[in-house]
């Protein structure tokens, strides 16, 4: 009896989303309806032009790996019971550091300037979550709201950094008109990320040119992979979950919540650092003033749907990626808005959070009945 | 520096901030942390430009207050009938009101990103206070929005100080088993605390297009939500407390477009201001912040 | 109320029949997209024209948010079978370098980028503006016009593009007035400052308030806060880009004295019209006072306004036409021309 | 003479336990109806199931002779049911007057008229000459007048019937005197008292009837004159109980654990430890009793480092541990079991195997490289269930889905499987059943066998007297009296408990 019964919970857990994405699905369609659309035809070809085309499908994994490092970031957060909403803000000056080591340092060997970018971007990361967690745990500081502060001022930080300090003057005008970005210096050769068109040629697969799929998708799924052995197999991570679960038993245990907050954090940082590596290393090659944004926020979507596992990270972080493809391919062929896409997602995020809650409630009354 | 001019500017700027910021005060007092208030504002500022441009000002003002109700009352459902964590309801609400404001737009107006032009209300002149001589540019045509702005402090200070609803109010937002076991329905109390945010953000919408503008732009609120939450905060979740915080965010902001060109500080470092001075009041630097005690608890009984 | 036009195209593209193969034109916006009041706005106006005029197909999309997917939007619609495809905007430049190389057969046009070196053998055909000439010439209109000796400039995104807009007519005013004080502030340093009309507003209060009675926008959307500041201290407001007299309220249209036309629709369409005779040329097209690529509005609504000034602005067009006047594009040249006028 | 308060079959069910079964009672209007109890047994959950805070799982219950579904507070108070509870419900950060108004505020339009409100207030406040500062912040108040406050609140809301829950567990003996002076005046006017206790003079002292629950059970009502302590006293322990004969004599060895007039402050000026000495050897069980909130949970604190903020010497085994962590204080061989389970012993949401290396997980055994060994844990665990006989599915469940007493042998194995050499336990058999009692009493006998030094901090008289070799009265902060379990009977016990002739019998 006890047996099914957990098979039963394991099911309920996964039917959460499964549903969500029905019922955000089902009021999407209406929204098509009401621009005199056919949601089945819009759908059809969401599907067909995501993965009836070898680069869409190289696109789709290009767009999941910004994605997923921020899932990770976020959810590494969420395992200790505390919400780092500051990604966003984390992501940009990590960028931005990445950024600077990228352009400022010249003839470096790649082997030796790669990493250092990386670094620099992880780097970025941790200063900007470390100040949040510090004030959390010498202030009490809610996170949240700190977090949320801390994204403006770095956005601030950075248009000032790009625009005043560090703008690229020597773009050339011809015949002085039209006219040139924002935007930091070209990074060198040397810092950029390699795509993995040759990779796939080993096995015979040609990528498409003007596919940007590079080495960090990989690299998302070994940090997955990473993070995932890390949470429940070794003592920190195991601190990190009790201290999340429960901060006055662990501590009672002899286990110093603060310091395991602090390591969390930083650890959630220096992910945050990666988020837009992918995009700088391996496709803008600079940074500009309109660089990609609200990664932060969307991770926390893709981390929610994963219910913070970090194998659901990587599948969800896909499906956001195939939203975003697919939006591409329905706004081209069909004209419709991809914002009816940005609804769906919003919704599926709503419906999501609400299911789960109800399920968990219901397994734990679940899980007394058995008890009693 | 410090001229009539330029605190006539800090009002306008601190208008939406006020607004929001109070609404965020009922919320917060109630023991919802409202994130969404952001997105609030965002459908507000859209749905005023729908209703003012068919039917005029007051009907704008409606469906922006409407609008923000609707989705402060999407969120009073995942957040205290289902007990969702609060910041998570609050960041998908912005998302969601982004994207339906686009697309509504563009069914409505056929362009996302802009609707058609609206007027507002007639700006008129306060009576006493026009005629003083300093205060004259202060309140002379200007929007019966501000005024409105203006007089809630006081009104929202009285409720919630004063009257049996905001007594109730501030229970539930301080020990929610404690109003129960006295019989104080926490879950309504909790929903009106979030609607009323709803409103008050859906009119600070309004006031953008309606007033200040006459024309709803995407992303036109430009992260007033969070500044509101930041103004709450500083004014230490009280409404008065509020005011001072928004005319100073206000002012801020008025200060760093006057910043242009030959401003020692780069007006990005301006910008930062009610965020440095949000985190530096959080810290306990300028004054201690004091929460609700229950603030962003999920309420059920059988765990009290 | 107003509704979208959209299905109008959509049905066209279901009628399609295979055989009479029609002339597919797609445009990509910048973002902002349609409803921007400025050149996104333009350059569907001149799309709109060509079509209704060649019977073409013609698409147009609009980035997301972030714009990271111009490329995409661009490459999808060349795969699509388009024949011809614009990017609006300089934010397109790399894009279109890169889908213009993928795609030989296809032909692209650039709005305000330019793709470095290439020649009328390109499939890419740059399409640039003398705003700054534009400009020059509202810029004196605004001179004449200011009884206060004060006159002011609204810009958006603080950049090299918009710095053309704002020397040039700076220019302008100083050159029939050298006299004259002149006031200019931008909204922001990135895209947002395009769609933030409540900054602008407040600029331009700030403007007025300092005596300014003329005002300049080159700030996209963010430019109706300006227009709404300027009706209601009756003061002078001047459009860009397309004539904003004719979107403006009818509170703001008296107060609109003119608007400096940058015809990004008539680039478009003279692009798509080449395209169709076989005439389309690779390299960089420059659109300037002489070819009427750039100028100021003359409408029902302000023919009477500006009627006293006209003959002064047309001798003043002549002499940049034909090179008696250089009209400054940047801060250095600027500072230059203003010696010269001692 | 009529009935205020009837229950019939009362049963209510909580996660693993039966907190009430099928329990009856009548309680006569105008009387002060004691309940008493051991911990666990079930009071308070009766007492707010009649508050409407609870809905009992069978039976029913009538008010004034009328069948009622109190379906919640509100139901309660229209019934004229007031409850005082034992966690005081009251707002910190409101004033006295706000906390006794709230939900009932006499209103003038949509505004609180307070100064109605105030005068009712007072009028109550003289007819029962309690002094309270109306406009005082609760947060700066006295325990003693926070309870005022809840009666008042109660009051205020026209209660005829009043349920006490436990409120003299937190008053000094004065206060309690004072508390039983206006419950005889409320008496007189006709109201109806149920007052919770588990303290028999008190119950004796006040009371008309009395009713003793024993673990969810109502055992039986009687009438205070008709009946003495010890019959009380057997009636809420039951018969004695048997374990007390296995405990075989074991030979004491050195100190283990020494605490030197330890002074820690509390809230409100008074010390909440006020010079603690006491030695532990090893091979002894040193139990402590006293009156909840007498400074028990601080000396834990204390001991296991939790709390740092005390002046005097604590020893573990001859070594100082002022300043240590709490890691280190566990690894210098002190185990604790905590008297709050959920909140400090366990993390619920984790598997049973994980909580069982909770504290441990970073120790060689249970490492491989940088991972935990889960093969090892596993075992580790495995093992535990079979010594503690741990009813459970899978190690891999979620230790929320045990029962109170599997949860309770989880935590004993735990701290107990890692040789400690000192054994810290605070209120170890707390609601559980008699099997899993027994089992913890065992268990700490076993240790004391294998010559280890046993701290045992409960309000469970019975169970501290049956297991200690010595016993210490803590009161006020102060260990007021220690003795040899047999030299002392249950009411020399509770004398020194209420603090009266302190220091009397051979004190420490
Ligand atoms: N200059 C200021 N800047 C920021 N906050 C202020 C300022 N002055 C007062 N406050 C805040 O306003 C709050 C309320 O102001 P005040 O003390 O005058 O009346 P109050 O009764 O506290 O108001 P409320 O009833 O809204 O709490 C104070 O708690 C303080 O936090
Ligand atoms: N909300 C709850 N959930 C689960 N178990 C509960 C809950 N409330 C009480 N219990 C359990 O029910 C039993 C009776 O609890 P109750 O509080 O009624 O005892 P009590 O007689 O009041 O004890 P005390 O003298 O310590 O107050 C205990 O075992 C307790 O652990
Ligand atoms: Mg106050
Ligand atoms: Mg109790």
């Amino acid at each position: 009896m006890k047996k099914d019964y957990n098979y039963k919970i394991l099911a309920l857990k996964i039917a959460a989303p499964v549903i969500a994405m029905i019922l955000a699905a089902l009021i999407s369609s209406l929204i098509i309806l009401a621009i005199d659309k056919n949601p089945l035809q819009v759908f059809y070809t969401m599907f067909k032009f995501s993965f009836s085309r070898l680069d869409s499908i190289a696109i789709i994994f290009f767009n999941a790996t910004p994605l997923i490092f921020s899932a990770l970031a976020v959810s590494i957060g969420f395992k200790m019971g505390l919400f780092n909403i500051g990604i966003e803000g984390q992501y940009l000056i990590g960028t931005f550091l990445a950024a600077l080591v990228g352009f400022s340092l010249k003839g470096l060997p790649a082997i030796i300037h790669l990493p250092l970018v990386i670094a620099a971007g992880m780097v970025g990361g941790m200063l900007w979550s470390f100040i949040p967690i510090f004030l959390k745990v010498k202030r009490g500081v809610h996170e949240v709201i700190s977090t949320i502060m801390l994204n403006y001022v770095a956005y601030s930080l950075i248009h000032y950094l790009i625009a005043d300090v560090f703008r690229d003057k020597h773009q050339s005008l011809i015949e002085g008109l039209g006219s040139v970005l924002v935007r930091t210096p070209k990074l060198a050769e040397s810092a950029l990320i390699p795509k993995m068109h040759g990779f796939f040629a080993l096995f015979g697969v040609e990528l498409p040119k003007h596919v940007y799929l590079n080495w960090f998708f990989p690299i998302g799924i070994l940090l997955a992979i990473g993070i995932y052995y890390l949470v429940l197999y070794t003592p920190f991570g195991y601190e990190l979950r009790a201290v999340g679960h429960n901060p006055e038993a662990s501590k009672i245990a002899g286990i110093k919540p603060d310091i395991v907050y602090l390591k969390g954090f930083l650890l959630s940082g220096a992910v945050a650092g990666l988020v837009g590596l992918s995009d700088l290393l391996g496709y803008f090659k600079y940074m500009d003033m309109d660089f990609p944004q609200g990664y932060g926020f969307d991770g926390i979507a893709v981390a929610l749907i994963a219910q913070n596992n970090p194998f659901g990270i990587i599948a969800s972080a896909m499906l956001f990626g195939f939203l975003k493809r697919g939006s591409e391919g329905i706004q081209a062929l069909l004209k419709v808005p991809m914002d009816t896409i940005v609804i769906l997602q919003s919704l599926m995020i709503i419906f999501i959070v609400v299911i789960t809650k109800i399920i968990n409630d219901y397994v734990k009354r679940l899980e007394k009945k058995e008890a009693a | 520096m410090l001229t009539a001019e330029l605190l006539a500017s800090s009002l306008r700027m601190a208008v939406p901030i006020l607004l929001t910021a109070i609404g965020a005060v009922y919320t917060e007092r109630a023991g919802v942390v409202n994130i969404g208030l952001e997105g609030m504002m965002i459908v507000g500022s859209f749905w005023a430009s729908v209703g003012a441009y068919f039917y005029g000002p007051f009907v704008g003002i409606l469906f922006a207050m409407l609008a923000g109700a609707f989705l402060a009352l999407i969120h009073s459902v995942t957040t205290v009938t289902f007990g969702v964590n609060q910041v998570v309801s609050g960041v998908a609400l912005n998302i969601l009101a982004y994207g339906a404001s686009r697309f509504l737009s563009l069914v409505i107006f056929g362009k996302a990103t802009t609707s058609h032009h609206v007027s507002g209300f007639k700006p008129i002149d306060v009576p006493i206070l026009s005629d003083i001589p300093f205060l004259k540019l202060l309140f002379t045509d200007i929007s019966p929005i501000v005024i409105t702005a203006l007089i809630l402090v006081p009104i929202s200070k009285y409720i919630i100080d004063n009257t049996v609803f905001g007594l109730r109010l501030r229970a539930v937002g301080e020990n929610p088993l404690a109003a129960d076991t006295l019989g104080i329905n926490v879950f309504a109390m909790r929903y009106a605390g979030v609607i009323i945010s709803g409103m008050l953000a859906g009119i600070a919408g309004a006031y953008l297009t309606m007033e200040h503008t006459g024309m709803y732009v995407e992303g036109m609120t430009q992260g007033k939500g969070y500044i509101a939450m930041a103004a709450m905060i500083f004014g230490n979740w009280t409404p008065t407390g509020t005011l001072w915080a928004s005319l100073l965010f206000g002012f801020a902001e008025a200060l760093s477009l006057r910043a242009g060109e030959g401003s020692i500080i780069p007006y990005q470092f301006i910008k930062m201001i009610p965020y440095l001075l949000t985190l530096a009041v959080l810290t306990g630097i300028v004054k201690k912040a004091t929460p609700p005690a229950a603030s962003g608890e999920a309420y059920n009984r059988s765990n009290g | 109320g107003q509704k979208a036009e959209p299905p109008k195209e959509e049905k066209e593209q279901q009628e399609q029949k295979p055989e009479e193969k029609k002339i597919k034109v797609g445009l990509v916006y910048d973002i902002g997209g349609r409803g921007d009041l400025s050149f996104n706005d333009s350059a569907y106006a001149g799309l709109k024209r060509a079509e209704q005029e060649f019977g073409l197909e013609v698409t147009d999309l609009e980035p997301s948010s972030g714009g990271e997917d111009r490329e995409q939007l661009l490459r999808l619609l060349a795969e699509d079978g388009y024949d011809l495809i614009f990017g609006v905007g300089f934010m397109f430049t790399d894009h279109i370098a890169k889908v213009a190389e993928e795609f030989p057969d296809v032909k692209f046009g650039l709005i305000d980028g330019a793709v470095e070196d290439i020649d009328s053998s390109s499939n890419i055909s740059c399409l640039l503006f003398k705003e700054h000439e534009g400009s020059f010439l509202v810029g004196a209109a605004a001179a004449l016009k200011s009884k206060n000796g004060k006159v002011g400039f609204i810009g958006g995104m603080k950049s090299p593009l918009i710095e053309r807009f704002e020397y040039g007519y700076l220019a302008g005013a100083k050159y029939v007035n050298p006299a004259i004080e002149t006031f200019s502030d931008y909204v922001g340093t990135t895209g947002e400052a395009f769609k933030d009309p409540v900054k602008a507003k407040e600029l331009a209060l700030k403007q007025i308030k300092a005596g300014t009675d003329v005002i300049y926008h080159a700030s996209g959307a963010s430019g109706v806060g300006m227009l709404e500041a300027a009706a209601a201290n009756k003061v002078w407001a001047i459009g860009v880009d397309s004539d904003q007299s004719l979107t403006a309220t009818d509170e703001q249209k008296p107060y609109i004295l003119t608007s400096m036309l940058k015809r990004v629709d008539n680039s478009v369409y003279e692009t798509i019209k080449d395209f169709i005779e076989g005439r389309f040329e690779g390299g960089y097209r420059v659109f300037g006072l002489d070819d009427d690529g750039v100028g100021y509005a003359v409408n029902d609504f302000n023919k009477d306004l500006i009627s006293d000034i006209q003959p002064k602005l047309e001798e003043l067009k002549e002499k940049v036409v034909n090179g008696e006047i250089k009209v400054p594009a940047d801060k250095n040249e600027y500072e230059e021309f203003l010696k010269t006028l001692k | 003479m009529e009935e205020a308060v009837v229950l019939k079959n009362i049963t209510k069910r909580f996660p693993g336990i039966v907190a009430n079964d099928r329990i009856n009672l009548q309680i006569q209007k105008g009387e002060i109806h004691a309940i008493v109890g051991e911990n666990g047994a079930g009071k308070s959950t009766l007492m707010k199931i009649l508050a409407g805070l609870y809905q009992p799982d069978e039976g029913e219950i009538y008010i004034f002779g009328k069948k009622e579904r109190i379906s919640s507070p509100n139901k309660a108070i229209e019934l004229k049911i007031g409850m005082v509870h034992q966690h005081f419900m009251l707002i910190d950060r409101f004033t006295v007057l706000e906390n006794i108004i709230l939900g009932a505020e006499k209103k003038k339009g949509v505004a609180i008229d307070k100064k109605t409100c105030r005068q009712t207030i007072k009028k109550l406040l003289d007819l029962y000459n309690f002094n309270l500062d109306l406009d005082a912040k609760l947060e700066n108040i006295s325990v003693g007048h926070a309870q005022r406050v809840e009666i008042i609140k109660v009051l205020y809301r026209g209660a005829d019937i009043l349920v006490l829950d436990e409120p003299t567990a937190v008053l000094a003996p004065q206060e309690v005197d004072e508390l039983f002076v206006n419950l005889r005046r409320l008496k007189e006017e006709g109201k109806t008292i149920i007052f919770i206790s588990h303290k028999l003079d008190e119950v004796l002292n006040i009371a008309d009837n009395i009713t003793v629950l024993r673990r969810g059970k109502a055992v039986g009502t009687v009438s205070a004159d008709s009946v003495t302590k010890e019959e009380l006293a057997k009636m809420m322990v039951g018969k004695p109980v048997l374990m007390k004969l296995d405990k075989a004599a074991a030979e004491k060895s050195d100190v283990k654990l020494s605490l030197h007039n330890i002074v820690m402050k509390g809230n409100g000026g008074k010390n909440s430890l006020n010079g603690v000495s006491l030695e532990v050897c090893g091979g002894e069980i040193y139990g402590i009793v006293g009156v909840e909130g007498n400074g028990q949970k601080e000396l834990a604190e204390a001991i296991i480092g939790l709390r740092q903020d005390y002046q005097g010497e604590i020893k573990v085994c001859g070594k100082p541990i002022h300043g240590l962590s709490i890691k280190q204080i566990r690894d210098s061989g002190v185990a604790f079991i905590p008297e709050d389970r959920h909140r400090q012993g366990l993390v619920l949401p984790m598997k049973v195997w994980e909580n069982s290396i909770l504290g441990f997980h970073r120790k060689d055994k249970f490492k491989k490289g940088m991972f935990i060994d889960i093969k090892k844990a596993e075992e580790f665990t495995l093992n535990n269930v079979k010594e503690f006989s741990i009813m459970i599915s899978s190690i891999h469940q979620e230790i929320e889905g045990l029962s109170g007493g599997n949860q309770q042998k989880v935590i004993l194995s735990r701290e107990l499987s890692q040789e400690p050499e000192v054994i810290l336990a605070a209120q170890p058999t707390r609601g559980l059943d008699i099997g899993a009692m027994e089992f913890v009493h065992r268990q700490l006998l076993q240790k004391r066998q294998e010559g280890k030094a046993v701290l045992l901090i409960s309000a469970d008289l019975e169970e501290v007297l049956s297991l200690a070799d010595r016993v210490g009265v803590i009161f006020d902060g102060e260990i007021v009296a220690e003795f040899a379990p047999e030299e002392k009977t249950l009411e020399d016990i509770g004398v020194y408990m209420l603090g009266a002739h302190r220091k009397a019998g051979e004190s420490a």
